[in-house]
């Protein structure tokens, strides 16, 4: 680290990586932001080179958060696995959910009733506006306000949460989805409860565009900064908002059409820049498409069972075999691969994390950018540690 | 007043002094603000009351950032590298030539210089009469040492520029 | 009706001095003017302390309504005793100092700091007759005793041997830097127009009426807005709040220069920023908004401390709700707007008052073009350098997928 | 122009800094310890056993001890031992009754799975709200007798559940009988004398 450089004329400053010392610029200086850091969202470590601000080098820590979560899958019943995957991405239980009984569902060769798929898109959507909102809150904490957008993003969050309580008994960790339907059979009230959030949620979010989408300093933070090329996050493997900020049209509920979204009419918004800014608009749109989903859905939702009969709970044992489900999820694709040996207990399992996977273009989005925009880069990327720690 | 004078004048001899001394830079740094405080005080001492604010601002508020700046931008972060190498004697006699040719300038000045016979308080000057005698007879001298450090300033940051950035966002 | 020269209750407005006069005739003669200047201190001490105390409570009130939860209520009745609990709480907390630091400067930064950031309110004046110091350069002295105080905050950072804390303190010198300048320009046209450097002659030539409703205040002119407007924004980064908290940068850098302080340290810091918000705050009150003058007339029965009083806690109280709306700016960001925005433009204003300093005398039909050509000289700037800074930044226009 | 979106974002603020002295929808908070939060029915929070009766709860217990719950467990948080003897349940029948049952609530998640797979409706979810413990192990644990909690409990934090239980119980009880009944009629229709009907416990 010492060895001085004395080269006069030092490369610029920049993404290149430069010698560690130069007499015009000084030492590199290296700062491991987390894993208790503010901002990181969680247990994340990145261990940033900085020349002055500017970020020559990063690298991603994480695993503090690791649970085991697939080997516990593979040595507890399939149901047991459910309550777990809540806890992958605690704040959207409902979707992971979805996504691990879909992949069971394939599995046994089961079928869902129609009102028990719309219950599920109804669900899924509230999961995406609580997540959006969240998210823009966070990102927006993570760009220097006092916590406002957090706390009005968390206010309206309180109100689905409330709702997810009186439907499914928890908050966050819902525990709803059964392999081949859901668990309860929601009450007139519950269903006049979603209607009322989702007339009142277009306001909150022209309240919320109105408090910083247009602020002067919130563009000049967010727009050119992280730029995601296409196909680079083509080529990681990046799915959902971020996916789509960079302007590529892949949404699986238009690709696969799983549950019942091919019934509803809705429009994918896509980003022309790929920068923070693009990622962030992407998600208040998707917000918007949502509850135009929300209100379709609660419009058209059909009366009958919302189990398959012929799902069991207990002594569930799928003949042998794989299945993968995968739906959207607000993160990005959240997948379940299983292989069954016809034992109670998965042979394998096995979870694909968006917010892991979306979270290894870290180091290109960031550098060259400086600490400030490294924090917003990381909030824009949308993770929870509890996915890619698993 | 004398004791206000001779415990102004052990404070600036003695921080300056010390920062000489010191093998941390920075703290060699915060010493000389003290030391330029100290002379700011001296002019109050001396009723300048407008030279020492606009010392205080301007060295303590300005000058004294750069040279930290300097310190810390141009050396290395860590603590031990802080500070100063060892003496050697190409160093004393740098110094030494350097401290030569400050003392004979500044002898100079005062020799040259013709003391009116009897000392006498300075006048009471108002604002209004600096800045009448800046504007008026001093015109020039403000005028050519204004375009003096324009031009050091504009040499320095023509030096210090990295080569121009790739990126076109990039506007720091 | 009494005329205004002569207030009815004039009593009340010289309440303070007769006070103070009254506590000093029991000492001798020789030591009254000692006495004097200590009540000065102790009773600036005691006031902007409590000011400090209690715009805490209302920081984290107003914040809190703001973001609509209540916030601190449980300390006494409101929450009121919530100052003092924060304070026993600091006082008792351990002070732990890094076994890397540089004892000496990681224990001086703080005590500097709000050293320096109490001088300021010795020059201003906070009634007709209060004032501490009356100085013949009374604006160069509080911005002189408000430059060292980034000094400070870098002996914090520096001394912490924190690599976040390191990083403050480079931000610091570099707000402080780009700050110093537009701040000292924004005031120049008012030391221009009101022909002096001393605060009690600058709210002097601030006094009178037109017509007794229209005060003569210097922001209700285009220069003085402007001039106003950009002391705010340097005072803001000066006092390095919201959005120009860079060194404390919560979300970047943990809290910058303050990481490694604890207890009554880090209480010292925020103290001193207050002081800092207060007396900036103070002096824009006096360049801009007429200090101490009542704003028509008819109130001046209402003492001239009452008033500055209240023009101060409006200044604050629009930092406060900044904080709560702003997000902050970046490093770069930050400078560019000082050297490209901010200094420009007090030039510019500097031009402007000059302008409307030579048209004095212009009447009638004159005035009107007066007032054009220097709400033009401010606006037309504005409008051309702040398109230029937010060039490439503009909301955007998205597409949707066809299918 | 420059500044537009900041005015507008300051007069959002402003707007809910005055809607929260008059707007409720604009204050959500609740003070907590003063006013207490109104739970859904739905919510859930830790198991509890299901008893037929408030005086004698763990001679009601509806536990048979079968240990599927314990094996399903996610967390594994569930311990059951299984009594020597046998004790007659609420229809009569002569059952194995847990001789332990204990719960580590510190690692229990509140998941509901044990309550799914239970086929006896013994064990239902509890509503504990506030949950505090001066101790961190004993505290935690919660026995047999803790867990214990009337039916009329069940009715009462989970009142459409527990009538829902409650009817399929006494349809289930209600076949039984009737499936007894026929089996004794053709029992009695059989030339076989018929058993004695069990009508209390052994030696009450």
């Amino acid at each position: 680290m010492s060895a001085p450089d004395s080269s006069f004329l030092a490369p610029p400053a920049g993404s290149q990586v430069r010698a560690v010392h130069d007499e015009f610029h000084g030492d590199l200086l290296e700062v491991s932001m987390g894993p208790h850091h503010p901002s990181t969202h969680g247990v994340f470590r990145m261990i940033v080179t900085l020349d002055g601000e500017t970020i020559v080098k990063l690298k991603p820590v994480f695993g503090y958060l690791h649970r085991n979560h697939e080997k516990l899958g593979e040595n507890t019943s399939y149901l047991a696995s459910m309550p777990y995957t809540d806890r992958l991405d605690y704040l959207n239980s409902m979707t992971n959910n979805w996504a691990y009984a879909l992949a069971v569902e394939r599995l046994a060769g089961l079928a869902v009733p129609a009102r028990a798929e719309y219950l599920r898109v109804i669900l899924a959507e509230l999961t995406r506006l609580l997540n959006h909102s969240c998210l823009a809150g966070f990102l927006l904490q993570d760009c220097g306000c006092s916590g406002t957008p957090l706390m009005y993003a968390f206010r309206e969050r309180e109100k689905i949460l409330d709702l997810f309580e009186s439907l499914s008994g928890s908050r966050m960790m819902c525990n709803f989805q059964r392999f081949g339907g859901c668990r309860v059979d929601p009450s007139a009230d519950w269903l006049a409860g979603v209607q009322q959030l989702t007339d009142g949620y277009g306001a909150f979010l022209d309240e919320f565009e109105a408090l910083l989408t247009g602020n002067e300093i919130f563009m000049a933070r967010t727009q050119g900064v992280g730029r995601l090329a296409a196909p680079l996050a083509i080529s990681a493997g990046v799915t959902g908002p971020v996916l789509r900020a960079s302007g590529v049209a892949h949404d699986l509920r238009k690709v696969d059409g799983y549950g019942a979204y091919p019934q509803f009419d809705f429009r994918v918004p896509l980003g022309d820049h790929g920068d923070t800014y693009d990622r962030y608009m992407v998600r208040i749109l998707e917000m918007r498409e949502s509850i135009q989903i929300l209100r379709q859905a609660l419009a058209r939702l059909p009366d009958g069972p919302i189990m398959d009969p012929k799902a069991k709970l207990r002594g569930f044992r799928p003949k042998a075999g794989e299945a993968y489900g995968r739906i959207e999820g607000p993160k990005g694709e959240i997948g379940f691969y299983l292989i069954s040996d016809g034992s109670p207990n998965p042979y394998r399992y096995r979870v694909r994390p968006p917010s892991f996977i979306n979270l290894t273009i870290l180091e290109d989005l960031c550098l060259g950018h400086t600490v400030a925009d490294a924090v917003i880069i990381l909030g824009s990327v949308d993770i929870v540690l509890g996915e890619v720690d698993r | 007043m004398i004791l206000a004078l001779l415990l102004i004048t052990l404070l600036i001899l003695a921080s300056a002094a010390v920062a000489m001394v010191l093998r941390n830079l920075i703290h060699s740094a915060l010493l000389l603000v003290l030391s330029w405080c100290g002379i700011a005080a001296f002019y109050l001492w001396a009723g300048a009351e407008f030279v020492a604010f606009a010392q205080i601002l301007v060295y303590v508020g300005a000058i004294s950032m750069v040279v930290l700046f300097a310190v810390l931008l141009t050396r290395p972060a860590r603590d031990a590298e802080l500070s100063v190498p060892a003496v050697t004697v190409l160093r004393v006699a740098a110094g030494l030539m350097a401290a030569g040719m400050v003392a004979s300038i500044l002898g100079l000045a005062v020799l040259t210089t013709r003391f009116s016979g009897a000392a006498t308080r300075a006048p009471q000057l108002t604002v209004k009469d600096l800045g009448a005698l800046l504007a008026g007879p001093h015109a020039a001298a403000l005028l050519v040492t204004g375009v003096i450090l324009t031009v050091a300033l504009l040499g320095a940051v023509l030096i210090a520029a990295p080569a121009p950035a790739p990126r076109p966002e990039d506007h720091s | 009706m009494t005329p205004a020269a002569v207030p009815p209750d004039r009593w009340l407005e010289l309440a303070p001095l007769q006070l103070r006069d009254w506590v000093t005739g029991f000492l001798p003669a020789s030591l009254q003017w000692l006495a004097t200047g200590l009540i000065t201190i102790v009773a600036i001490l005691a006031v902007f302390g409590l000011l400090f105390a209690y715009l805490t409570l209302a920081e984290r009130k107003i914040l809190g309504r703001i973001q609509n939860r209540p916030g601190p209520n449980r300390t006494g009745w409101f929450g009121l005793l919530q100052p003092f609990a924060d304070g026993v709480k600091a006082l008792t907390k351990e002070d732990v100092v890094p076994r890397q630091a540089d004892p000496v400067l990681h224990y001086l930064a703080p005590v500097v700091l709000v050293a320096l950031s109490l001088l300021g309110f010795a020059v201003i004046p906070f009634g007709r007759h209060l004032v501490a110091v009356e100085l013949d350069a009374a604006v160069l002295y509080f911005f002189a005793a408000g430059a060292a105080t980034e000094l400070a905050i870098f002996m914090a950072g520096w001394a912490s041997r924190n690599k976040y804390a390191l990083l403050a303190a480079m931000r610091a010198l570099a707000q402080l830097i780009s700050y110093e300048l537009p701040l000292l320009l924004a005031f120049v046209p008012v030391v221009m127009l009101a022909g002096t450097l001393s605060t009690t002659a600058i709210v002097a030539a601030q006094g009178g009426w037109t017509l007794g409703v229209l005060p003569h205040w210097f922001v209700l002119t285009p220069w003085g807005f402007a001039g106003f407007v950009i002391f705010m924004i340097a005072a803001l980064a000066e006092s390095n709040r919201s959005p120009f908290d860079l060194p404390e940068a919560e979300s970047e850098l943990i809290a910058g220069h303050l990481t490694e302080y604890s207890g009554f340290k880090y209480a010292l810091f925020f103290m001193a920023e207050y002081f800092g918000m207060c007396a900036l705050c103070g002096m824009a009150v006096t360049l801009f908004l007429g200090g101490w003058q009542a704003p028509c007339a008819a109130l001046e029965c209402i003492p001239s401390y009452a008033w500055f009083g209240a023009k101060l806690l409006t200044l604050l109280l629009g930092f406060i709700w900044i904080r709560a709306t702003l997000p902050r700016l970046r490093m770069d960001q930050l400078t560019r707007l000082a050297w490209k925005f901010l200094v420009p433009l007090a030039l510019i204003n500097l031009g402007t008052a000059a302008f409307w300093s030579l048209t004095a005398g212009w009447t009638g039909g004159l005035q009107l073009v007066r007032w054009a050509v220097a709400l033009a000289l401010v606006a037309g700037p504005f409008v051309l350098l702040g398109r230029r800074l937010s060039r490439g930044v503009a909301p955007r226009v998205y597409r949707y997928a066809s299918s | 122009m420059l500044g537009t979106g900041l005015l507008q974002g300051l007069a959002v603020t402003a707007k809910n800094l005055v809607g929260s002295f008059h707007d409720p929808a604009r204050l959500p908070t609740l003070e907590y310890p003063e006013v207490q939060p109104q739970l859904p029915e739905a919510y859930r929070n830790f198991p509890f056993l299901v008893s037929e009766s408030a005086e004698d709860p763990m001679g009601t217990l509806r536990c048979v001890a079968c240990q599927i719950c314990e094996k399903e467990c996610p967390p594994q948080c569930i311990y059951i031992e299984k009594s020597k003897d046998k004790k007659p349940d609420a229809a009569g029948k002569q059952q194995i009754f847990p001789a332990v049952f204990v719960i580590d609530t510190s690692v229990c998640m509140s998941c509901q799975i044990c309550v799914e797979v239970c086929p006896f409706e013994s064990i239902k979810m509890d509503q504990v709200f506030a949950i505090a413990t001066t101790e961190r192990f004993g505290s935690l644990l919660l026995t047999r007798e803790q867990l214990a909690k009337p039916n009329s409990y069940y009715h009462q934090i989970h009142p459409t559940e527990a009538a829902e239980v409650d009817r399929r119980l006494a349809a289930d009880r209600q076949a039984a009988e009737d499936k007894a009944k026929a089996a004794a009629a053709a029992k009695s229709a059989a030339p076989t004398p018929p058993a004695k009907p069990a009508t209390g416990g052994p030696a009450a």
